[in-house]
Order: structure tokens, then C-alpha cells, then sequence
């Protein structure tokens, strides 16, 4: 285990970063999309069991969860176009640029749903 | 432990590699090295490798062999160099065919640029001779042969320092090495020896030398009896990085460099009108110290001088297409970019032109008749076949590992198959032990550095571009009291394993050992000639001193020196003018 | 430590590839989900208003889609992480086992809720 | 300057466990080489520290170490080029590999990966009378592969290695890139073979840990990925 160790002193560059960061936020949309798919089960059992549930995602402390969840979405897809650029085309050149960029442009959009999300413009 | 082979060769640097790759896999070979294979100096060379090629433009082997000789102010033996250069396409070739990736012409094949020294139809004009794979030569040289080792299975002991040579009654029998890893004492008993250990540039303060490069094979022939041939021609490079002694390669010069003074000025015009910037090293290190000493020379903030290396008007493209490396190790260490401004240089200690005696088949010469040693072989910087003579053009030394370690290996492999393993004495291993136990036991009073510190500047203050006997004397003196006092240095690290401090401790032995040799006969000799360079004596001296100077180890404290003529064939000594 | 070669190919070059390719997939799927689940003015969270847009097939097969490459992209991802590690043979196998039934098993669970309507 | 050098040692012939020990230097400049600082180490306060070095600049791969957290030759970086906190300067041996004494490792692992992608060329064809012909373009293709120097930097700084040391890793990979694309070598599917495998290209995440500690400044992934798409190609 002292690859621990290593992990967590070894200076990390925007490439190491991105990468933790898109492990992190696979493994947990992947924890997420099992829940997901738990909890709406409760359609199958009808409006009542269905409807109740709903309320408990209108509080406040799941609607922070939500948009947490939306961080999680933006990097790990936004990342994921990138590292498939990486890949696939000539992005091992402009790596960085493109983390850089991406970043910025999550941060906005992030910024933009938290205003959605809590002004209840939309549902 | 005691190790059988039918060969075994020591250094893993171009010579050593090209030379294992010809012992067929039926012979047992064993390769030691004490930095593993791909860590070897030859690694290191920027420029180039020669062949007249003619890929570029007419050439042929005869200008070459030419080019050689008067490189070597007609000190080289003309038989050997002959072999070379004929041979020389064909090594390059091959290389090719081994899968070195070369730089290409426009229709395909092996690119070749200019390099001081080598010129077309004997001394008209600069030819383009050298190929080369952008200012990496060395490096992917190395990488090929060591591929083709890879190949062919070959088996390499990495991180060896052999300590001794096994001779006895004129017979090589085997060598004595520390496991560097275990610090455990290995006797390697085989039926040859081959030397391939590369040069001894730390002997020197400034050099663009490894630190690997302590001489160790030159010493350890020398200790054992064997003589060593031209120990006074040592090249200096004249263009090292200010200070650190970093080469910057000839090839900036090839590529259209130019060297400039304070005043801006492109003084080799002065010093050779023909071919300029490109005239073999010897006289520009001289023409660079001449211009230092007449004030001509750029000061730097510490007081100390250096000249220009203008690469500024040959275009970014170019630069970074053909002397990445070089413009990269300027802009690391000393933060000038070679696009915009001169690169500060001075000549820096670079090649070691003398060595062990060899025939032009690597086999070693004990005497002054040509007398072999059987079972003992020389190749690559550690080797005088004689091919560079006097000073080596630049490009000629890789091309000599190649030839002559590849030589070499052809004919072990034919010596092994009747010759059997000559006995092995008892004592073998006495001189590596108790030199070991001398160091381990010294209490650490005297220290390796300060040693080592003062027999480098001795060598660079008494011993270097300009020579005169007086201060030169007075060297020896300081090198044989050095001597004294390095048999009471000691150290501070006991353990056995990796144990580098005793290690750079024993590299100091050779180092100072092979600093006599090269003292000693630049004092005997009483001329200038190529690298050696008397203010004293300032011209050549063709009645007197046209001929090798071999220096052997005696017991009393003055070696003996004795002469081998020159072999001369198809070009009479004539005035070395560019 | 002499190194030996265990690892063999495998299918390496193509889940690889297919990571690549259902996340591109998905990238769009996602985007499509978002804007039609939550941030649409018609859309809402109540039982009815799920009801009617399940009766449109091209957004019950959004749906499908996204449970199905979800799941394989999910499932695919966490085993790639897995594989990094040097772990013995039993104990990849437990873990690769559990991977695929619980994908298989969550797979059918969430195609079951679509197919209810 | 003054500067206090914090470097990792161990002797297995005495220490149970690394330990860290301090040195301080006076008279440093800030355009001396890390490989400097540690010679004076050696030379003036103990000789006992050990570490591989030759060339001294940057081109043999003897002397990579971990510096300030990165991996880095000790003879390519100056003094200048760290961001230096509190004038301490912490020098360790490369992670992943098998520690053998203070700053050395065992690189006989490194090297191994090394030898398994076959790091020679595999032509069908005897060799023609003279050279092969191939362009400039070709032969540039191949340049920056075989600047690598073998230093082992890029390997030990990449996760992947070390959470398996059966990893191949970037340095391996570099080398297999240097034949496979060689338009003289006709061994491409052999080569892939050995590197399009579960320990082999599929755990490069393309982390980058590997570029930005290669000292030749070597754009490894790039490489990286002209052969995961090579390993690809035959599959689809
Ligand atoms: C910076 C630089 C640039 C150069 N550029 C060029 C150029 O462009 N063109 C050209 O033709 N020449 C060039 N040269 C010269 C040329 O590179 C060398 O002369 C040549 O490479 C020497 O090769 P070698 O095989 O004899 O020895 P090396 O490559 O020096 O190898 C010596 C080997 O011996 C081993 N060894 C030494 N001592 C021991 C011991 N005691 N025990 C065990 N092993 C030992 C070492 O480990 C090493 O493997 C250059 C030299 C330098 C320094
Ligand atoms: C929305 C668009 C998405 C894109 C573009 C995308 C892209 C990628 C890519 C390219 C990888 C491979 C990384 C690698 O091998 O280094 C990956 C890994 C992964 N993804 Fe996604 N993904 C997306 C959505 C999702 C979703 C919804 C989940 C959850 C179910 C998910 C879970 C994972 C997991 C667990 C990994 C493995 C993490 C790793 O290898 O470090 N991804 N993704
Ligand atoms: S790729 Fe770079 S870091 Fe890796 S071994 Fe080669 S030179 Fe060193
Ligand atoms: S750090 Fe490792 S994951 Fe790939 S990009 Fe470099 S090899
Ligand atoms: S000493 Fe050669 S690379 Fe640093």
C-alpha cells in the first residue's frame, strides 16, 4: 500500500489532477446511477409511493445534492471529450489548453445551474 | 567467485559493444562495464560519424584517409589509417542496416554535413562528410549497438569495476572486478581480454568528459607492464561551455557557426584563411587561448574569458531541426538562448589521441617491435592503433569504435577457437585486495577531493593547450607528491554494497597514474606537433621526433620512454597549413 | 525482482475503445436528459407528468439508452480501474463477477420500470 | 546562498528504514546543478551518500531522482529552476522501484520491460547493397523516441506503475513506438502483441505524469497514443 504513499506526495501536474479527478467523479456517478435507478423503482409501486419521494428531493439538502451531482456530470463528460481527443486525435499536444478551457467553461456552466436550480425557475 | 569465458570485454561504450556483437554465440562472452551499457560515453557524442559516403557531394576514402593524416600533423600510422577510412563506408552501412535512424537527404540516403578537418580533394574546400542524426550521433550510435546486443543475448555484467588486469609472464589470463552491487571480488578467468574503457578527461578540471571517465583501462595496462603510446596528445575542444566544460559540437561549426572575439570579430580567418572555423581543433583551441591571452577575449562577470560561438544568423529552424541538443544544454545551464545571443565557450579537455599500443586488429603491442601480448586487446579511446596521430578530427573516433572494435572482435573470435584458458595464478586478486583493505583501513585524514581538486588543476594549469617545460616540471613534481598522499586517503562509507565512495577512490588511482604518463612524455617530447603544443619548442620537428613515444611503468620512480617509427605510406610529411 | 509478462490481450484495444465510444454517446444522451428531465418548462417530477412522457418512444428509448450504456460504461470503467491494480486472480474474478451481475441485475431493474408504462 | 539539502538515506547494511537527513550548504549559486549540490555532499561532508551519475549533463539517464516531489535528473536542473520554500531542497529516489541504497534503485525491472518489446529492428527483407532509403520526414518521426536516455523518470512517476509493477509503462512503450514506426521494420504486429495487452497500453490513463517528468522534454502519451490507436486499428 505505499503506493498511498506515493499518490498523495508526488507533485501533481493539471494531468494528474484531471485524471483524479475523472476516477473520482466516474466511480461516483456510478454509485449515483445504481441509486437512480433504485429509487425510481418507486414508479412501479404508483403515484402515492412515487409523488412522496419526489417531495424529499424538493429540500433544500437534496437540492445542493443535485447540484453537486451536475459538477460531477460536467467534469467526467467534459473530461471524457477530452481525453478521447487525447486518444484519439492529436490531443496529447493541447492537453492542458483543453483541461484549461474546460474547466472554465464547467465553472460557468456550474454557476448557471446553481442559479437554476435554486431560484426554482425550472424543476 | 571465479568466472570462466572464452572472452571477456571491458566497457560497453561503442568499442565494447560493436566488438561483442562480432563473438559468435558459440564462444561464451562476457561484457563488464561499471555504468550499465546505454550510460557510456560514447552516448555523449553530438556531431557526427565520418564515411565518404559521397551522398552529398563527390568524396572518396583516399581525401579522408588524407584529411586523417594531416589532422594528425603525420604523426598517425598511415596503414591503419588507411583501414579505417576504406572501411568506414561499409561501417556505416551497416550501422544503417542495424536500424540507426539517420538524418536523410532529399532522396533518401544518409544525410552528411560538414566538421573541422575534412575536406574535399585534398585540403580545397570543407566537404561534407560526417553523418550524423541531429546533434544526437553518439547517443543513437549507442542505442543501436546495444539493441543489437539485446539481439543477440548477449551477456553483460553492469555495474563491474574492474580493478586489475590477471598478466603474467606476458600472457593476459583474465581480470579482477568488484561486483558494485554486492562490493564482492570477482576473478574473470578467459582466453582473451579485450579493453574498451573509453578516455580519461577528469584527469583534467575542465572537461566534456563523464565521470566515468577516469582512465582506468590505461592505468591498469600501464600497472600490468603494458606500454602506452602517445600518452602526450591529449585534444582539447574548443568549443566547451564556459565554465562547465559542457561540449557544444563541432557540428554548430559544421552547420555554419562561427566563433567571435570581444570585438566581434571572426578571427579564425586570421588563423586559417582557407577553412576557417572549421580547421581541425588543435588550432582553434590554440587560436581561442591566443586571442584570450591578447586581450581579445569576452570577460565574463567572474573575471574569467571566453569567446563567442555565433549561431545566430543560421535560423531558428535550423537550430531546432539540427542542433536541438547543444542550443538545449546552453539555454539549461547557462541561460543563453542560441538564437539570440553568442554562446559563451572556451576549450575544454576532450579526447584522448595516445593509449594502448594496438595493431590494426585491436591486438595490444608490448614493445617498441610490434610484439603482441597474447590474449590481450584494445579498442575504442582507450586504444593508439595509431589513426588520429597528433590531434583526431572530429567525427573520426566514432568511426574508429566502430572499425577497430569491430576488428578486434573478428579476430578474438578466431584467436578463442584454438587457444586454450592460459592457467590462472593464486594470487590473482592480491593487488585488488589489498588495495582495497589500504582504503577501507586509512582513517579518513586525507581526503579524496582535495586530492583529486589539485592534481586537476595541476594537470589544467601545467599540462594543457600551451605547454612549457619548466612549469611542466614542476607539475610532475605536484602529481608525484599527489601520488604520495593518495595512498593515505580514506573514506568514510565502510559498507560493502554499492560502495561509490571507495569506488571514486580507485578511479583517483588511475587518474593520477595515467596524469604522470601524459606529464611525463609531453616533457619528452621536445616539439610542437599537433595537440602538443610547446612554447618552447614551437615548431615541428620531422628529424627528430617524427615517431610514437611509448611509456612504460619501471620500479624506480622515473618510467622508461622508448620510440616506435610512423608509419608512413602514400602521404610525405608536408607543413600542416588550412 | 525479474519482471514477467503476465497479462495477455484480451479484448483490451476494443472495451477500450467502446469506453471511448459509449461515453461520447452518453455525452449526448446526458445532455439530452438534462435538458428534457429537469430543465425543460413542460417537464416535472410528479407521477402524471412522468406517465405522459413515457408514452412518447423516442423518449422512453432515451431512456433505454442511457440505463443500457450507462451501465456498460459504468461497469466497464470500474473494472478498468480494478484491472490497474495488481490484484490476484480469485480475487478479480470475485470482484469482475459482482461487477457484471449487479450491471446485469440493475440493468433489468431500471428496463423494467420503462417497460411498466 | 545558503540552502539546506533534505535528502532520503538508507543503508540496508545498517538502517531498518529510510530516514531523512538534513545538510546545509553554504556559497550555493543559484546556477549550480542539484547533481552539484550532492557531489559537494559527498565530497566535503560524506562520502557514504550514494547515487548513480556520470555525464553531468542530462544525456547518459544515470541520475534521476525524486526532487521536491518530482522526478527530475539532478544534473539538468539548477538551483534557479525550483520553486524552493523555506531554502530546503528535498531529494528522494524515484518511486516504485526497489530501494537498494539512499538515492540508487534497482533499475533491473525498468530494464527488463525495456527488453520484452523487442528494441531492435526486425527488417523481412536482407539488407540492399548500400543504405535503406528512407525520408527525412520518416526518419524525423522517429527523432523524438529516440532522444529517450533510459533514466526510468517517466515509468516511476506514472500511477499506474505504481499500484502494479507489471505495468510496461510509458519508457517501454516509447521504444516499441521508435520500431513499429520505422518504415524499415516489418515487426509491427509481433511488437503490438506484447504491448497490446492488460498490463500493457489499456493502464495508460494518460495522466501525463510521465511528460512532464521526462527530462528529453519527450511528448511520451502522444507517442502513447499513436500505438493505442495502431492496437486499435487491428481490432476493428
Ligand atoms: C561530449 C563528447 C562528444 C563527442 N562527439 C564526438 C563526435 O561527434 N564524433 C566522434 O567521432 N567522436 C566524438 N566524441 C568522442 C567519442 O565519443 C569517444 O571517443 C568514444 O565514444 C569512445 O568510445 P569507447 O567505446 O572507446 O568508450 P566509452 O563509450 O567511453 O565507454 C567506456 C566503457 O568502459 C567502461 N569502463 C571504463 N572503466 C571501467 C572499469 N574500470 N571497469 C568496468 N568498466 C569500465 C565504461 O563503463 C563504459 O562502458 C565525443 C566525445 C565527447 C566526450
Ligand atoms: C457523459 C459523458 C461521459 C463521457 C464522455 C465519459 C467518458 C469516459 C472516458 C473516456 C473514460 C475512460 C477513462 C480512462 O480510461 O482513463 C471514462 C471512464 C469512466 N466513466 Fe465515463 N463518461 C461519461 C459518463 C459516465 C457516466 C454517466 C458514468 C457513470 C455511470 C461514467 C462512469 C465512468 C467510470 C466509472 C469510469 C472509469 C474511471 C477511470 O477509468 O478512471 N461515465 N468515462
Ligand atoms: S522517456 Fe524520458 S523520462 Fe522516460 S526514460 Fe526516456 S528520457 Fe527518461
Ligand atoms: S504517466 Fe502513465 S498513465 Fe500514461 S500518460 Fe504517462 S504512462
Ligand atoms: S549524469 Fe548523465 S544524465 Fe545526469
Amino acid at each position: 500500500m505505499s503506493w498511498i504513499k506515493t499518490l498523495l506526495t508526488y507533485e501533481k501536474a493539471p494531468g494528474a489532477w484531471s485524471w483524479g479527478l475523472h476516477r473520482i467523479t466516474g466511480l461516483g456517478l456510478m454509485f449515483y446511477l445504481y441509486l437512480h435507478i433504485f429509487a425510481l423503482t418507486a414508479l412501479q409501486e404508483g403515484p402515492e409511493a412515487f409523488n412522496a419521494e419526489m417531495e424529499l428531493f424538493k429540500s433544500p439538502v437534496f437540492m445542493l445534492l443535485e447540484w453537486a451531482l451536475f459538477g460531477l456530470v460536467l467534469f467526467h463528460s467534459f473530461n471524457g471529450f477530452r481525453i478521447v481527443l487525447i486518444d484519439l486525435a492529436q490531443g496529447a499536444k493541447y492537453h492542458k489548453k483543453m483541461l484549461y478551457w474546460l474547466t472554465g467553461i464547467s465553472i460557468a456552466l456550474f454557476a448557471g445551474m446553481g442559479y437554476v436550480i435554486f431560484s426554482g425557475v425550472f424543476h | 567467485m571465479i568466472h570462466k569465458y572464452d572472452v571477456v570485454i571491458v566497457g560497453a561504450g561503442g568499442a565494447g559493444l560493436q566488438a561483442a556483437i562480432e563473438i559468435p554465440t558459440e564462444s561464451s562472452c562476457a561484457v563488464l562495464t561499471k555504468v550499465f551499457p546505454t550510460r557510456s560515453h560514447t552516448g555523449t557524442a553530438q556531431g557526427g560519424v565520418s564515411a565518404a559516403l559521397g551522398n552529398e557531394e563527390e568524396d572518396s576514402w583516399e581525401w579522408h584517409a588524407f584529411d586523417t593524416v594531416k589532422g594528425g600533423d603525420y604523426l598517425g600510422d598511415q596503414d591503419a589509417i588507411e583501414t579505417m577510412c576504406k572501411d568506414a563506408i561499409r561501417a556505416i552501412i551497416e550501422l544503417e542496416h542495424m536500424g540507426m535512424p539517420f538524418n536523410r537527404t532529399p532522396e533518401g540516403k544518409i544525410a552528411q554535413r560538414m566538421f573541422g578537418g575534412h575536406t574535399a580533394n585534398f585540403g580545397k574546400k570543407p566537404v561534407r562528410r560526417a553523418c550524423y542524426s541531429a546533434d544526437r550521433t553518439g547517443h543513437v550510435m549507442l542505442q543501436t549497438l546495444y539493441e543489437q546486443c539485446i539481439k543477440n543475448d548477449v551477456t553483460f555484467f553492469s555495474e563491474f569495476h574492474v580493478m586489475d588486469l590477471i598478466i603474467r609472464d606476458g600472457v593476459c589470463r583474465g581480470l579482477v572486478a568488484i561486483e558494485i552491487k554486492t562490493g564482492e571480488i570477482h576473478i574473470f578467468h578467459a582466453k582473451a581480454v579485450m579493453f574498451a574503457t573509453g578516455g580519461y578527461g577528469r584527469v583534467f578540471q575542465i572537461t566534456s568528459n563523464a565521470m566515468a571517465g577516469t582512465g582506468d583501462g590505461f592505468e591498469m595496462a600501464y600497472r600490468n607492464g603494458v606500454p602506452l603510446e602517445d600518452m602526450e596528445f591529449v585534444q582539447f575542444h574548443p568549443t566547451g561551455l564556459w565554465k562547465l566544460g559542457i561540449l557544444v559540437s563541432e557540428a554548430a561549426r559544421g552547420e555554419g557557426g562561427i566563433l567571435r572575439n570581444k570585438d566581434g570579430e571572426r578571427f579564425m580567418e586570421r588563423y586559417a584563411p582557407s577553412i576557417k572555423d572549421l580547421a581541425p581543433r588543435d588550432m582553434v583551441s590554440r587560436a581561442i587561448f591566443t586571442e584570450i591571452k591578447e586581450g581579445r577575449g569576452i570577460e565574463a562577470p567572474d573575471g574569467s574569458f571566453y569567446v563567442g560561438l555565433d549561431l545566430t544568423h543560421l535560423g531558428k529552424e535550423l537550430i531546432e531541426e539540427k542542433l536541438p541538443e547543444i542550443t538545449g544544454f546552453a539555454k539549461t545551464y547557462l541561460g543563453v538562448d542560441a538564437n539570440e545571443e553568442w554562446i559563451p565557450v572556451q576549450p575544454t579537455t576532450h579526447y584522448a589521441m595516445g593509449g594502448i599500443p594496438t595493431t590494426i586488429d585491436a591486438e595490444v603491442i608490448v614493445d617498441e617491435n610490434n610484439t603482441t601480448m597474447p590474449g590481450f586487446y584494445a579498442a575504442g579511446e582507450c586504444a593508439c592503433v595509431s589513426v588520429h596521430g597528433a590531434n583526431r578530427l572530429g567525427t573520426n573516433s566514432l568511426l574508429d569504435i566502430l572499425v577497430f572494435g569491430r576488428r578486434g572482435g573478428k579476430k578474438i573470435a578466431k584467436f578463442i577457437v584454438n587457444a586454450d584458458y592460459p592457467e590462472l595464478p593464486d594470487d590473482a586478486s592480491a593487488w585488488t585486495h589489498e588495495t582495497i583493505e589500504r582504503i577501507r583501513n586509512n582513517d579518513n585524514n586525507v581526503k579524496m577531493i582535495d586530492v583529486r581538486s589539485k592534481m586537476q588543476k595541476t594537470m589544467m594549469d601545467t599540462c594543457s593547450v600551451f605547454r612549457v617545460e619548466n612549469t611542466m616540471k614542476e607539475g610532475l613534481q605536484k602529481i608525484k607528491e599527489l601520488q604520495e598522499k593518495y595512498l593515505l586517503v580514506g573514506i568514510d562509507d565502510k559498507s560493502k554494497g554499492f560502495n561509490t565512495d571507495l569506488l571514486e577512490v580507485a578511479e583517483l588511482g588511475s587518474l593520477l597514474n595515467t596524469a604522470e604518463t601524459i606529464i611525463t612524455c609531453a616533457i619528452n617530447r621536445k616539439e610542437s606537433r599537433g595537440a602538443h603544443s610547446r612554447d618552447d619548442y614551437p615548431k615541428r620537428d620531422d628529424t627528430d621526433w617524427l615517431k610514437h613515444s611509448l611509456i612504460f611503468a619501471t620500479t624506480g620512480s622515473t618510467p622508461d620512454i622508448r620510440y616506435k617509427p610512423v608509419i608512413i605510406k602514400q602521404f610525405e610529411p608536408k607543413e600542416r597549413v588550412y | 525482482m525479474a519482471y514477467k509478462q503476465v497479462s495477455s490481450r484480451s479484448g483490451g484495444a476494443l472495451s477500450w475503445f467502446l469506453q471511448r465510444v459509449t461515453g461520447i454517446v452518453l455525452l449526448f444522451v446526458m445532455i439530452g436528459h438534462y435538458i428534457l428531465m429537469h430543465y425543460n418548462i413542460d417537464s416535472g417530477h410528479t407521477y402524471d407528468a412522468v406517465l405522459s412522457r413515457m408514452q412518447n418512444p423516442f423518449y422512453k428509448g432515451l431512456q433505454m439508452t442511457f440505463v443500457v450504456l450507462g451501465i456498460y460504461h459504468g461497469v466497464n470503467g470500474t473494472w478498468s480501474v480494478v484491472r490497474d491494480f495488481d490484484l490476484n486472480k480469485s480475487v478479480s474474478w470475485t470482484i469482475y463477477a459482482l461487477l457484471v451481475i449487479s450491471g446485469v441485475v440493475f440493468g433489468l431493474v431500471g428496463i423494467t420500470t420503462l417497460m411498466s408504462f | 546562498m545558503e540552502l539546506t539539502v533534505r535528502i532520503q538515506r538508507y543503508d540496508p547494511e545498517k538502517d531498518s528504514a529510510p530516514h531523512f537527513e538534513n545538510y546545509k550548504l553554504e556559497n550555493v549559486n543559484k546556477t549550480d546543478r542539484i547533481l552539484d549540490l550532492l557531489n559537494r555532499i559527498k565530497w566535503e561532508i560524506d562520502g557514504g551518500l550514494t547515487y548513480r551519475r556520470s555525464c553531468t549533463h542530462g544525456i547518459c539517464g544515470s541520475d534521476a531522482v525524486k526532487i521536491n516531489g518530482r522526478n527530475r535528473l539532478a544534473c539538468s536542473v539548477l538551483v534557479q529552476d525550483l520553486k524552493i520554500s523555506k531554502s530546503t531542497i528535498q531529494i528522494e529516489p524515484i518511486p516504485a522501484l526497489p530501494l537498494e541504497k539512499d538515492l540508487l534503485v534497482d533499475m533491473s525491472s525498468f530494464f527488463e520491460k525495456y527488453e520484452i518489446v523487442k528494441p531492435y529492428l526486425i527488417p523481412k527483407d536482407a539488407p540492399p547493397e548500400r543504405e535503406r532509403y528512407q525520408t527525412n520526414e520518416d526518419a524525423e518521426l522517429l527523432f523524438e523516441s529516440a532522444k529517450c536516455i533510459q533514466c526510468g523518470s517517466c515509468s516511476t512517476s506514472c500511477p499506474s506503475l505504481w499500484v502494479n509493477e507489471n505495468y510496461i509503462g510509458p519508457a517501454a512503450f516509447l521504444k516499441a513506438y521508435r520500431f513499429i514506426f520505422d518504415t524499415r521494420d516489418d515487426a509491427t504486429a509481433e511488437r503490438l502483441d506484447l504491448i497490446d495487452t492488460t498490463d500493457g497500453l489499456w493502464r495508460c490513463h494518460t495522466i501525463f505524469n510521465c511528460v512532464e517528468a521526462c527530462p528529453k522534454e519527450i511528448d511520451i502519451t502522444w507517442h502513447i497514443s499513436q500505438l493505442k490507436k495502431a492496437a486499435l486499428r487491428r481490432e476493428i
